[in-house]
């Protein structure tokens, strides 16, 4: 079973100033699968995508993507190996458009002196353009990134990922700050995604795990406080607690 | 603002510099006293405007584009001087006060009696070439390796600049180095042959500045339009989120701060051809805190705007110098001050209020060298 | 006083080529007041010596005004200038008829400086309180001079001199080790060998070194006293360990004052201050006025125009900080890189605004007496204003720890420079804190003026020195904390005062720069990295 | 003594400094009413801001007098004098971009200016080349013999010398032993090679002499003061000859002072400390420390009494000191005076060919004539400090001596002469090959 997983996180742990942020965490996720983590602030998601992203080293335990031991990787070699991230707060490049922002990310070009000389090629038009469909945004593809709105920006960032072309795409809270109607929008762009490629959503929106229907799991303290389905999750008396407790 | 295409006028700005500087040139050979005819003192003038541009276009493509303020330019243009200056020295020969064909006359003078290794091979022009744009790139790229693989950044990475050319400075001033000390190089005599002092030389030198510099600058603007140059910004604004996409930042800023203290060097080389000596003060960190000065008052990020402020502020330094000696350094701090205050994106920012599409209401100025930090 | 300066050396001039001397100059027995009118060196040292011989306490006077620069030379002979009027030297009498205006200091050189210090002491020796006889003894030790034997021999056996035996005892044995002393027996010669090695020091140093090559000392002796320079080179070069680190904490104490100011405006606001050097000159020529009023209003208080200087400096440069965040720096929060421009314009305006009120040159800032020279300490020799400057940089730095830590400003500083917003929302006025904060840097970069005003130069180009040391030193430290600039301090002093007797001071320093470069590369953050949102944020 | 502190009224008669001279530069032709026609220009090259300022400001105002007092002696042919200020900023390249503007912009007649060698030597391919005529007031290493350039300052012969000849005199303390110190540059590092070859030649052992040298402005001197007084300790009298460079020297004697060391016991001879200097220092710990000069402001004659008078007169500052480059511009001037006089026009050959040969009475009393190698002859001083900023002369030579351009001491110039007349006509002349080195002078 361990070798058919695409990402597998074993006993990890890690500490900031005394602070177990991740104590002991253990996740696995198989190819194509689509998880939601959700749990209580500070339970350690971020931390946990700062892992698998390689912008954290754990202090223990193990980390590995299709056999890859991603520990001992940095941003840019994880990303290269097929893993996109999404952040919280929209992080998208204001100062170029939104046709740049997307060039930037597609899957392709990436050392320095091979962009000195790069020629923008029918190809990458082709897949630019068919991005800006999907997130809705050609209209604006030549205004600069920082002008968007919160949800534009947001959508401009999943275009981003991709463009990546990621087997594995991590997202942290995607519908921050929507409107109903682009919250649904987004499950279901998250849910077309998930057909080609395996997601990990961080959400604290119920309502939008909900409409992801997956398999949850819930961190508190930096450890696994259960996982499975949203309504035997939501039933277990303990994620009550942590949740509703004191 | 700095978006991403606000130096498309660097075209422009080229085709000028050029048109201008042969211009100019080609009127210093006009004989003297014609109504057209230029001054040598004017040709010489503008020649260091243009060698200074090159230095300022350097400081806007590291400090504008990749976000680095870097405080120790002035190391490479220097170097670049000092490179060209050996080549210079040792074209003197025998003509020096000691009529030494070996050694330079400092040499000489300080009873050496042999040539240092270091200078071997100096007397070929193409090793001159070799010395003046290899050894900035070299210690640019150690340095930038060094210093971007470990994610020096902001004040950090400029205060570390800045000690980089102040330990250059203090180890050129040193006699035992076998730079000249404190008198540095000087006395040349001709360049390949022509006589450094001639009118036509000097006329084609100004004219290969300008040339140089409009190449330079339209390198630049090829470069800063294109992808490279998209991801430069993005790594400027975002550094983190460019590696999050796969990209290294360490070696996107590697290449543009090699190419930049290339192009200082390069201003350099072209700066001691015209201006005939070369000396340790070249390294002071207040020279290289000048060229910034000059890039924020044309304008950050604008490539026109570096050649801009190069020349208005030297301009403006050479008039006020001469008929305002005891008062000019007043000026010289008020413009500082007023351009920070009043024109924060300098003199193109003022250039560029004239009515234009209004589409670029983008984020205000990222002065945050960092890029964000997570 | 000039004036008859000016008007002597016109008689010197003379004299150099053509004779302007005093008739009295050829007689046979020449009258010792007489020469030290004369404008011939030589015949004022035969003047003084004379006089030293003499034992007479009207020559002593005589000899003490002129080490005091009141010995004033007339035609007639030479008279002191004591407060009320001129006294002829030769009578003790007062005498009114001389016109001062006739009188010009008597000639010295540094030969005469010499001889009029060994006749002093040979004087005192007959005459002098105790403390002024052990003077002379220590005088002689270290200027031993065969002649004045028979006065010492003299002196040592009176039973009054016997508390200052051992005084004795190292005097003479100094004579008997230098040229043109008297032959004695072996036995002397070596106890005179160790009872000098018993003082140690340079000076010990420098008579054993002269013994060991005079002829006239048996071959012993001088083996002895090679061996005796060879054991006191070895201590001193124990001692040179110590002193070493002592000019290295002095460095360090130096680059700490300068730079905590910065560690405030640069450090802790943020705000790349280029004119912090410029606020430390303004400080220093704080000083330069303070002492000229001073000295112009209230003479009594000039020994502590040093101390009321610092409160001025404070002020004044704390004054210039607040305005210049007010007037610039407070347009610039949130923009760091652009304050580095503005602030070096600023400092441009500083240095051409003191040059065009104060001039180019440098200006004069006395030390008072009771900072000059230096103590020894076992064989460790501390300068009294490297000392004093080392006490500065500690109470500038407890102060300014307190300040942040205890009062309410610091709390509030450190609330608006964590969490600006809030830090409003909570009702601190941030405007003012930021003035205040601003200030505060500012005027311990005024402190940091008067200090170094004691060793450095006070010139409009007094900033440009330390401004580049500063932000290393801020830098290296870790930006944002105090404790890690006094690390950063204490290395480059020691390290900087450590590598300069190895490799020189330039290179000592080059390879200093180099290595803090590499340092950063390793630690971009500095040795103590402020954690959580410091400069960056 | 009026009451009024000296700080104001020094700033006072900065103000007023300041704009008479603004006030001679811009109308300079309005004040001297004798002279007509044409003004005759001359430049000034001296740096009124950066590192230099300190003491090149003093030399441009005492232009700005000489050409005043000449004006109103009714000008130089008939025709009023303008002086041109123009500010290098200490900065080198600057010296050379401001030579040639004067010379082929302003067209001046002649330029007076620049401070160390190598402001000097900056500006000198750009004098060489537009055939213009520099005065240079400063002491200088020497090495050097310019058709262009007149050196008014000292040449090695003329300070460095005659000072170790002091030093080892009995007057002087009968010196065995000498730590050479100076700031790193060309000016100490030749002036201590031809030092070490004389004191060689007089019979010092190499062990006897020390050498050390520091970087421009350096303030921290604990550890080579203290070497110093080690190196002071072998039982023979010992000196210390001293090139440092302007700024360093008050941190310099300020640590000879708290460390204890008096000029009874180590004398400091000095050859960049003057008046001006001193000026900014607390002289009463260095009473006794030497300088070697070729002028002093204390020296009583005539002719320095009234420049001095001149002087306070116009900078309106009765405190303000003379010291020796101001001297050195003062005869300077007055030989460009002569020679244009003599020449009748300002042309720049005919008044370089009238110069050699020139006699102008000094400031203290003795000739400087012009020589054919373009330095001209000076008496030499040693002047002990006084604790009122002063010197005063302890020592001078019996006649004035002739600047020598090559100093015998080195070994590849002890056969080279300097003499621009026929038939020579050449700076660097090789006495023994009896030919002109180089292409330099053409």
């Amino acid at each position: 079973m361990t070798t058919a997983a695409l990402l597998d996180l074993r006993d990890v742990s890690v500490s900031f100033d005394g602070f177990r942020a991740i104590n002991g965490l253990s996740l696995t996720l198989a190819p194509g699968e689509m998880r939601a983590i959700v749990g209580p602030n500070g339970a350690g998601k971020t931390t946990m995508m700062d892992i698998i992203t390689g912008k954290t080293r754990p202090d223990t335990g193990s980390v590995t993507f299709r056999g890859h031991d991603l520990t001992r990787l940095d941003e840019p070699a994880i990303a290269e190996l097929g893993i996109g991230r999404k952040f919280q707060k929209p992080t998208v490049f204001e100062a170029l458009s939104v046709w740049d922002n997307l060039l930037l990310a597609l899957k392709g070009l990436r050392r320095p002196h091979r962009l000195l000389f790069a020629r923008l090629t029918p190809d990458e038009i082709r897949r630019i353009e068919g991005l800006l469909a999907t997130i809705r945004l050609g209209a604006e593809s030549t205004r600069a990134a920082g002008g968007l709105s919160h949800g534009q920006k947001q959508w401009l960032e999943i275009g981003m990922l991709l463009a990546q072309e990621p087997d594995l795409l991590l997202v942290d809270e995607p519908v921050a700050g929507m409107t109903d109607a682009e919250t649904a929008e987004t499950a279901g762009l998250l849910r077309e995604i998930n057909r080609t490629r395996s997601v990990v959503v961080v959400e604290h929106d119920m309502d939008f795990v909900r409409a992801l229907d997956v398999t949850v799991t819930v961190l508190h303290e930096g450890a696994v406080l259960a996982e499975g389905p949203l309504d035997t999750v939501s039933n277990d008396p303990r994620v009550i607690e942590v949740y509703l407790g004191r | 603002m700095s978006t991403h295409f606000s130096f498309r006028s660097a075209r422009w700005t080229a085709l000028l510099v050029v048109v201008l500087a042969l211009v100019l040139a080609l009127a210093s050979l006009l004989p003297q006293g014609s109504a057209l005819s230029v001054s040598p003192f004017v040709v010489t003038l503008c020649g260091k405007y243009l060698s200074y541009a090159l230095l300022a276009l350097a400081v806007d493509l590291v400090w504008g584009f990749a976000g680095i303020l870097t405080l120790g330019h002035a190391a490479f243009f220097a170097l670049g001087a000092y490179g060209m200056g050996m080549y210079l020295t040792r074209a003197i020969g025998a003509r020096g006060v000691y009529g030494n064909a070996d050694l330079p006359d400092f040499m000489v003078f300080l009873s050496w009696h042999r040539l240092p290794w270091y200078w071997w091979g100096s007397d070929h022009f193409l090793v001159g070439v070799v010395l003046m744009l290899g050894v900035p790139a070299v210690l640019a790229g150690l340095f930038g390796w060094l210093a971007f693989r470990s994610r020096v950044s902001g004040v950090y990475l400029s205060i570390i600049t800045q000690a980089l050319t102040y330990a250059l400075m203090l180890a050129f001033f040193q006699n035992g180095l076998g730079f000249g000390g404190n008198n540095g190089l000087t006395g040349f005599k001709d360049v390949l042959g022509f006589d450094l002092t001639a009118p036509s030389t000097r006329a084609v030198l100004l004219a290969l500045t300008g040339v140089i510099l409009g190449a330079v600058l339209m390198g630049a603007r090829a470069l800063m339009g294109g992808r490279y140059g998209r991801v430069l910004v993005a790594v400027r604004d975002t550094e983190s989120r460019t590696r999050f996409l796969g990209y290294r930042p360490e070696q996107v800023k590697l290449v543009v701060w090699i190419v930049s203290a290339l192009i200082a060097a390069l201003g350099g080389a072209l700066y001691v051809l015209q201006i005939g000596i070369v000396n340790p003060g070249e390294f002071a960190p207040a020279n290289s805190i000048e060229a910034v000065i000059w890039v924020a008052v044309g304008g950050r990020g604008t490539l026109t705007g570096a050649v801009i402020g190069a020349v208005l502020v030297n301009f403006g330094k050479t008039l006020f110098t001469a008929i305002l000696p005891e008062f000019w350094l007043y000026g010289l701090g008020a413009l500082f001050l007023a351009t920070t205050l009043f024109l924060p994106n300098g003199v193109m920012g003022l250039l560029r209020h004239v009515p234009r599409k209004r589409d670029e209401e983008v984020t205000p100025e990222i002065t945050n060298p960092e890029g964000s930090n997570a | 006083m000039r004036k008859a300066g000016l008007a002597f050396t016109l008689c010197l001039a003379l004299v150099l080529g053509s004779p302007c001397a005093p008739a009295g100059a050829q007689e046979a027995t020449p009258d010792p007041y007489a020469q030290l009118a004369s404008p011939h060196f030589d015949a004022i040292i035969a003047g003084i010596e004379a006089l030293g011989r003499s034992g007479d306490d009207k020559a002593l006077a005589t000899l003490q005004a002129l080490g005091a620069h009141k010995l004033m030379a007339g035609s007639e002979g030479v008279y002191i200038h004591a407060g009320t009027g001129l006294v002829d030297a030769r009578t003790g009498q007062q005498n009114a008829d001389i016109d001062p205006a006739s009188l010009h200091p008597v000639r010295v050189n540094n030969r005469v400086r010499l001889v009029l210090a060994t006749a002093r002491a040979e004087l005192l020796l007959a005459q002098g309180s105790r403390a002024e006889k052990h003077d002379a003894l220590s005088r002689m030790l270290t200027h031993p001079d065969a002649s004045m034997l028979p006065a010492l021999d003299h002196a040592s056996a009176d039973p009054a001199n016997k508390s200052l035996r051992s005084e004795f005892e190292a005097a003479r044995a100094a004579i008997l080790l230098s040229p043109g002393a008297p032959p004695v027996a072996l036995n002397e010669q070596l106890t005179a060998v160790s009872a000098i090695k018993k003082t140690g020091g340079l000076g010990a140093r420098s008579l054993l070194t002269r013994a060991a090559a005079l002829e006239a000392l048996a071959p012993q002796t001088r083996e002895a006293a090679k061996k005796a320079v060879a054991s006191i080179d070895f201590r001193l070069r124990l001692w040179s360990y110590a002193q070493d680190l002592f000019y290295g904490v002095s460095l360090s104490s130096v680059l700490l004052l300068s730079a905590m100011g910065l560690a405030i405006t640069f450090g802790v606001m943020g705000v790349i201050n280029m004119a912090h050097g410029e606020l430390m000159m303004v400080g220093a020529y704080t000083t330069f006025v303070v002492e000229r009023l001073i000295a112009s209003y209230i003479p009594a208080l000039s020994p502590f125009s040093l101390i009321l200087a610092l409160p001025a400096a404070f002020v004044v440069s704390g004054g210039l900080g607040i305005l210049i965040e007010r007037g610039v720096i407070r347009f610039l929060y949130g923009r760091p890189l652009e304050t580095l421009l503005a602030s070096w314009g600023v400092s441009l305006i500083l240095q051409q605004a003191v040059r065009s009120v104060f001039g180019p040159s440098n200006v004069a800032v006395t030390t008072p007496g009771w900072l000059g020279g230096a103590f020894a300490l076992g064989g460790l020799e501390i300068t009294t204003v490297r000392l004093a400057i080392f006490l500065f940089a500690i109470a500038v730095m407890a102060a300014l720890m307190l300040v942040l830590r205890r009062t309410p400003l610091g709390l509030h500083m450190r609330a608006v420079t964590q969490n600006r917003r809030m830090a409003a929302l909570m009702g601190i006025r941030t405007a003012r804190i930021d003035a205040l904060t601003f200030g505060l840097g500012s005027g311990i970069a005024g402190l940091a003026g008067v200090a170094v005003s004691q060793i450095d130069n006070v010139s409009p180009n007094l900033g440009q020195g330390y401004i580049i040391d500063s932000f290393l030193v801020v830098v290296f430290g870790g930006v944002g904390n105090l404790w890690g600039s006094l690390a950063a301090a204490l290395a480059l002093g020691l390290g900087g005062k450590g590598l300069e007797p190895l490799i020189g001071a330039v290179s000592g320093k080059i390879l200093l720069l180099v290595l803090v470069i590499l340092f950063i590369q390793r630690h971009p953050r500095g040795m103590f990295p402020m954690r959580g949102r410091g400069i960056e944020s | 003594m009026t009451s009024l502190p000296p700080v104001s009224r020094r700033a006072f008669a900065r103000f007023t400094l300041a704009a008479s001279a603004a006030m001679l530069a811009g109308t300079g032709r309005a004040r001297a009413a004798a002279p007509s026609g044409e003004p005759i220009k001359i430049g000034i090259l001296h740096s009124l801001s950066g590192t230099l300022a300190i003491s090149e400001a003093t030399l441009k105002d005492v232009m700005l007098m000489l050409v005043d007092i000449q004006n109103r002696k009714g000008g130089l042919l008939g025709r009023p004098i303008e002086p041109v200020v123009v500010d290098p900023a200490s900065n080198w390249p600057l010296f050379a971009e401001k030579a040639r503007q004067l010379l082929s912009v302003d067209k001046v007649a002649s330029v007076f200016g620049c401070w160390t060698s190598v402001s000097r030597k900056s500006v000198l391919p750009v004098f060489e080349e537009l055939n213009g005529i520099l005065f240079y007031p400063v002491q200088y290493e020497g090495q050097e013999c310019s058709r262009n350039v007149f050196y008014t300052g000292a040449a090695p012969n003329q300070q460095a010398i005659p000072a170790v000849d002091y030093l080892m005199s009995e007057d002087g303390g009968g010196a065995r032993r000498f730590a050479l110190i100076g700031t790193d540059y060309v000016y100490p590092r030749t002036t201590n090679q031809i030092l070490q070859a004389y004191l060689k030649s007089k019979g010092v052992a190499d062990s006897d002499i020390m050498v050390n040298y520091t970087p421009f402005g350096q303030s921290d001197w604990q550890t080579i003061v203290s070497q110093v007084k080690a190196f002071g300790s072998a039982g023979k009298k010992t000196a210390v000859i001293s090139t440092i460079n302007g700024d360093a020297n008050v941190p310099f004697y300020k640590e000879l002072g708290a460390q204890g060391i008096t000029a009874t016991d180590i004398p400091v001879m000095a050859f960049s400390v003057g008046e001006e200097e001193l000026a900014g220092m607390d002289t009463k710990p260095l009473v006794g420390q030497l300088a070697a000069w070729n002028y002093f402001e204390s020296i009583d004659t005539p002719a320095n009494k009234a420049f001095i008078a001149d002087w306070h007169k116009f900078t309106r500052n009765p405190k303000r000191t003379t010291n020796d480059p101001m001297e050195a511009h003062y005869i300077g001037f007055n030989l460009w005076v002569q020679a244009v006089e003599k020449a009748g026009t300002t042309d720049h050959d005919k008044v370089i060919a009238a110069m050699v040969g020139l006699r102008q009475p000094n400031l203290t009393g003795g000739i400087a004539q012009v020589l054919p190698n373009h330095h001209i002859t000076k008496p030499v001083y040693i002047g002990e400090i006084q604790d009122d900023g002063q010197f005063n002369v302890v020592w001078q030579t019996p006649h004035e001596v002739p600047g020598q351009a090559w100093s015998p001491y080195v070994p590849e110039t002890a056969h080279l002469t300097g003499d621009w007349t026929a038939p020579i006509n050449c700076g660097n002349y090789d006495t023994q090959k009896k030919a002109c080195l180089g292409s330099r002078h053409a």
